[in-house]
């Protein structure tokens, strides 16, 4: 029971991570139909740029946070203008590609910039913790700020997306993009935003993460990545609330499965549950179907 | 129609040829080992490309998991050489059975899925092999299968490339063939004509894994040890490039593909701490200015443009 | 007011605009009609900006449009009503309506004229939270022609505003467009219902395989045996 | 004796009625066209004959003796209950040469093992010779056998046009549905088209129903017309009778 509970406050700040990920895939596959195999190589970079900050200019987690993001949404513009402009029109496997160099550019890149060991990133966070319920499980005081850090970029978001003109643009262009176009809104630099809040979102991830394990390293995106976009793809990917949902979704299922034993094989249930929710609900538990217009 | 025309049977000597000159100059020593290895990964690379080509080049269907058909066939020749020390033929024949029946098995419900969808289902079956195969200590989890006899000979490693690049060629041109080339196209298309297109989807990817399967088995008894973290993500996106690198639905590209990125890759060697920057960036620059292959015929579906976005149109 | 120059558009190899040439005067409606695939909606599509000539020259009140992104185009006063309606699907009406007025940022000017629209369409004021792919088609085209509207368009183009919507809804359209060029918005439409097109139009082109085959005064092309016999069903 | 029956047919798309229950058969040997206003659910009712829809509710039944009925269809299984079909938008096979075109067409008529793909045996090429002279036949009628090796899309759309055609007649099917055979062809191409569907109709003794705007070539050569408006059929009869119904005036030319 105590071991549930404590897998649980674990699961919440996994789930949390996931889903912050996880938007940032989603939007940039809502908007281009992109799988952008280099957003978790941009979570990455916004762990060592909070490493950078807090180590070197001995910045608090705040100002560290807020700055890391702005860095990885300039990262991620850049990243969009450079690589990915001259790809949109060709096809699905040239893009695919095309977003894996990128990520092999940019881990590997990093890796011969910072070295490839693994950084101690400082103590940023109050080392606190709480005993839940007299148990023996505890509530770390970071899980709490992981977890209202992320609520808060996402009620941002949902700010931005549902009630700021840029973000009904990028809803408008990401159902249709040509009637968009007649709208007169500039497809590109809704594409460029697209870019920039999720990498920002991606960002904040890197620092929450590095703030709460502590080590850092280039190759530290690959997974989460992967696992961010299965989170993604579960929730229906391109579908906002989907990714918040399929984050929080494989967060518990992961700390569930190692609660009852079966860490070893925890990644392989992410994948399993992947296949079997695609299976059962092709387009994501909360993606529409369309069907192809004969 | 015929079966002997002046054409193959030039084609014929050809390849009765290299096989000659290739055998006497390895035999002599004027290849050494360093360059055949080297040999031995062009040609595995090839039944991968070859086979991987059939899967997305002809039947359009999007897999980035056919490193674990490898797998599969490597461990399975690696069991049974290794641990049974039954004969190669046999390790090569049970690895493509085995590397066919997991594609049946993993072909029959994923292949429902369309485009990225599918790419991802077959991603988190390579990741799911990978990481049963990390777990299970009877072929030694993270440390990988040791002590693999080692059968790959030039004559084995050449024959079956030769068999696999002649049968995918052979199928192609077959009414089944033309069906899987018809879903590449256009499925609905395909369907209304006739075409059971879930049997042939199913059918490309199990005669797909099949043949990953028997360079599975090459590998494993080349390189006498073999571990999960080997067939990877990383390794089924490799057999991918070369697809797409040497053209979609082009044997002869698939072939050239896989010549050509192996040995960028061996000159990469020479510049290990930028070797994947420079990978990368070589990546990049071919799928910008040639897309389609370099053996590229057009526009097929998975080369269509990607979903309703017509938005550089504008950008001069 | 527009003017098209020996336009010449290609998709890959196929050559969709043959050396189009046409003109609208300020105040006018003109029809463009033909067949499925003659090249009306790409004769659309080139003036708003989405396809670009590969020849000739597009002008706009005198001044060349050749190179002016779709959005710039919105802003010269241009709205194109695409084809098959385009509303955003899982945006609420008012929202769509918003899109409309994208370019714009005059914010009270937009109020008067979302009030004019719902005037003008009073059921899409009794759905103004709905979401817009839960409109029926006839409700989805006049969202489409309302959100055109909100760009205060000098010129508007209409892509097939009758495809797929009952005789009642085609005519109560229809008397609409009538009302909107009253107002003083020149339009050019596009339609396979030549019938309806060419009584409601000053001037018609007719478009057969890329290239104008015919063009001159609504009423006359509507006699015109040959025309009759093409497109309006003998 | 009729070759199709079409029961009480309707098809929904979330609420929306794109069919709604249609009665109307079709005679073997006729040319049966349909026509009415872009978006009368004409095309989603050529889905719901050949299994690319499932109806909502009523049903179709093919070959009243067998009584093939639409419970049991699925796309690819279509052929092989003698129906074949062409698209409002062409789907060739693009990169495929002419010639594969047509013999994807003769599919279901071949079979042999696997063994025989891989290997080529003598299977193989008996087959694959029958096919092959099949296909040239077909594509001999159409003018088109000199232009067997080219790659489909590299025709022009007329041509394209008659391949579609070609490669349904490959499937030797009884009843051959055609859905807007003659859009985007000038007259003079429609007219060669219109003796052309009724020559093949004759040749290989099919029976036809086509979807058509161009009223030229549907009342030049349908013995039955049905008027589809918003989702039902308003009207049917011959093409006298259709030309003069009140109702059929109002909706499909646009009324006075």
């Amino acid at each position: 029971m105590e071991q549930l509970i404590q897998q649980l406050v674990n699961g919440v700040s996994l789930g949390s991570i996931y889903a912050l990920i996880a938007l940032g895939y989603t939007m940039v596959y809502g908007i281009i139909n992109l799988i952008n195999f280099a957003h978790g190589d941009i979570y990455m970079i916004g762990a060592y740029i909070g490493f950078a900050l807090t180590t070197f200019l001995h910045l608090g987690f705040f100002p560290a946070l807020i700055l890391s993001m702005l860095l990885t949404s300039m990262l991620g513009m850049v990243i969009e203008k450079v690589a990915y402009k001259p790809i949109r029109k060709s096809t699905r496997i040239a893009a695919l590609i095309t977003a894996i160099s990128v990520s092999l550019f940019l881990e590997y890149g990093m890796m011969y910039f910072v070295k490839p060991e693994t950084r101690t990133f400082p103590e940023v966070l109050p080392n606190k913790q709480i005993s839940i319920f007299n148990t023996s499980a505890v509530l770390d005081i970071k899980n709490i700020y992981i977890l209202v850090v992320t609520i808060t970029l996402m009620l941002i978001l949902q700010y931005v997306i549902y009630k700021t003109k840029v973000g009904k643009a990028m809803r408008a262009v990401s159902l249709d993009s040509d009637a968009a176009q007649l709208m007169g809104i500039d497809i590109n630099k809704t594409i460029s935003y697209t870019f920039a809040i999720g990498s920002a979102l991606a960002g904040a991830a890197g620092v929450l993460v590095g703030s709460y394990y502590n080590s850092i390293n280039p190759l530290m995106g690959v997974v989460p990545g992967l696992k961010a976009f299965v989170a993604a793809v579960i929730g229906g990917i391109g579908v906002i609330p989907g990714a918040v949902l399929g984050g929080f979704f494989l967060g518990f299922t992961e700390t569930l499965v190692s609660a009852f034993g079966g860490s070893l094989y925890k990644d392989a249930v992410a994948f399993a549950v992947l296949i079997l929710v695609l299976l059962i609900k092709p387009k994501g538990l909360l993606g529409r179907n369309i069907r192809e217009k004969v | 129609m015929k079966l002997i025309n002046k054409k193959n049977m030039l084609g014929f000597l050809a390849v009765i040829l290299t096989y000659a000159i290739a055998g006497f100059l390895i035999d002599k020593g004027f290849i050494d080992s360093y360059i055949f290895l080297n040999i031995v990964l062009i040609g595995i690379n090839i039944i991968l490309a070859v086979s991987l080509n059939l899967i997305t080049g002809f039947t359009g269907q999007f897999s980035l998991g056919h490193a674990a058909f490898m797998s599969i066939g490597a461990y399975t020749s690696g069991i049974l050489t290794a641990k049974l020390g039954l004969p190669f033929w046999v390790g090569i024949l049970g690895a493509a059975l085995l590397a066919a029946v997991a594609g049946i098995i993993i072909g029959i419900p994923t292949l429902r899925l369309k485009g990225d969808y599918l790419a991802i289902a077959t991603l988190g079956f390579g990741e799911i092999v990978k990481i049963i195969g990390l777990n299970t200590d009877y072929i030694g989890g993270a440390t990988g299968l040791n002590d693999i006899p080692r059968y790959t000979t030039w004559t084995w490693l050449y024959f079956c490339v030769v068999v696999t690049v002649l049968l995918i060629s052979n199928f192609i041109k077959s009414y089944k063939g033309r069906a899987c080339i018809s879903i590449g196209e256009d499925e609905i298309a395909a369907e209304a004509m006739g075409v059971n297109t879930t049997y042939y989807k199913v059918l490309a990817f199990t005669l797909g894994s099949f043949f990953a399967g028997i360079a599975g088995a090459l590998y494993a008894n080349y390189f006498y040890f073999i571990k999960p973290d080997s067939f990877g993500f990383m390794k089924s996106i490799d057999i991918l490039v070369i697809v797409v690198f040497g053209g979609m639905a082009s044997i002869k590209g698939s072939i050239l593909g896989a010549v050509l990125l192996s040995l960028i890759s061996l000159f990469l060697q020479g510049i290990p701490e930028l070797r994947m920057v420079v990978y990368a960036v070589i990546l990049f620059l071919i799928m910008v200015y040639r897309p389609q292959g370099i053996i590229g015929k057009g526009e097929f579906k998975l080369f269509k443009k990607r979903g309703g976005l017509n938005a550089n149109n504008q950008s001069k | 007011m527009l003017e098209l120059q020996n336009l010449n558009v290609f998709y890959g190899a196929i050559h969709a605009l043959r050396d189009v040439s046409l003109k609208i005067n300020e105040g006018e409606i003109v029809t463009l009609i033909g067949a499925n695939g003659a090249g009306k909606t790409t004769t659309l599509r080139t003036i708003s900006g989405i396809e670009k000539a590969q020849s000739g020259k597009l002008l706009y009140n005198g001044k060349e449009l050749n190179s002016v992104s779709a959005s710039e185009i919105v802003k010269l006063g241009i709205c194109h009503v695409p084809e098959g309606r385009r509303v955003f699907s899982t945006m609420s009406v008012f929202e769509n309506l918003e899109m409309g007025a994208y370019t714009r940022n005059d914010k009270v000017q937009i109020k008067k004229d979302m009030e004019h629209v719902f005037s003008l369409f009073p059921r899409l004021l009794e759905r103004k939270n709905q979401m817009a792919g839960t409109l029926s088609g006839g409700e989805q085209q006049m969202l489409a022609i309302g959100r055109a509207l909100l760009s205060k368009p000098k010129l508007l183009l209409l892509d097939e505003p009758s495809m797929g919507l009952a005789p009642l809804v085609v005519k109560e359209i229809f008397s609409i467009i009538k009302d909107i060029n009253k107002d003083g918005t020149t339009i050019l439409l596009v339609e396979q219902n030549a019938n309806m097109a060419l009584q409601c139009a000053d001037r018609a082109y007719i478009i057969k395989n890329g290239e104008i085959d015919m063009e001159g005064n609504a009423q006359a092309l509507l006699n015109d045996e040959s025309v009759k016999n093409a497109y309006l069903g003998g | 004796m009729p070759i199709i029956k079409v029961n009480n047919l309707s098809k929904a798309f979330g609420g929306v009625k794109a069919v709604s229950n249609i009665n109307m058969s079709v005679e073997a040997g006729e040319i049966a066209g349909i026509i009415g206003p872009n978006g009368a659910g004409k095309t989603t009712f050529f889905n719901l004959l050949t299994g690319i829809y499932t109806p909502t509710s009523g049903e179709v039944i093919y070959n009243l003796e067998r009584k093939i009925s639409s419970k049991s269809f699925k796309p690819y299984k279509m052929t092989g209950y003698g129906v074949a079909r062409t698209f409002q938008n062409i789907r060739l096979f693009k990169n495929m040469s002419v010639l594969d075109n047509v013999l994807i067409g003769c599919h279901n008529n071949m079979s042999y093992g696997l063994l025989s793909s891989l290997l080529h045996l003598p299977a193989f090429r008996r087959s694959e010779a029958k096919a092959y002279d099949e296909a040239i036949k077909l594509l001999d009628i159409f003018g088109l056998a000199d232009k067997k090796d080219e790659p489909a899309s590299k025709l022009p759309y007329g041509e394209q046009r008659k391949v579609e055609i070609a490669r349904a007649l490959a499937a030797k099917p009884k009843l051959l549905l055609l859905d807007e055979p003659a859009a985007g062809m000038n007259p003079n191409e429609t007219k060669e088209l219109t003796k052309l569907i009724s020559w093949i109709k004759d040749e290989f003794k099919l029976t036809i129903i086509l979807i058509e705007h161009d009223m030229s070539l549907v009342m030049g050569i349908c013995s039955k017309i049905f008027v589809f408006d918003y989702g039902n059929l308003i009207a049917s009869g011959t093409p006298t009778e259709v030309q003069n119904n009140e109702q059929v005036i109002k909706a499909y030319l646009g009324g006075e």
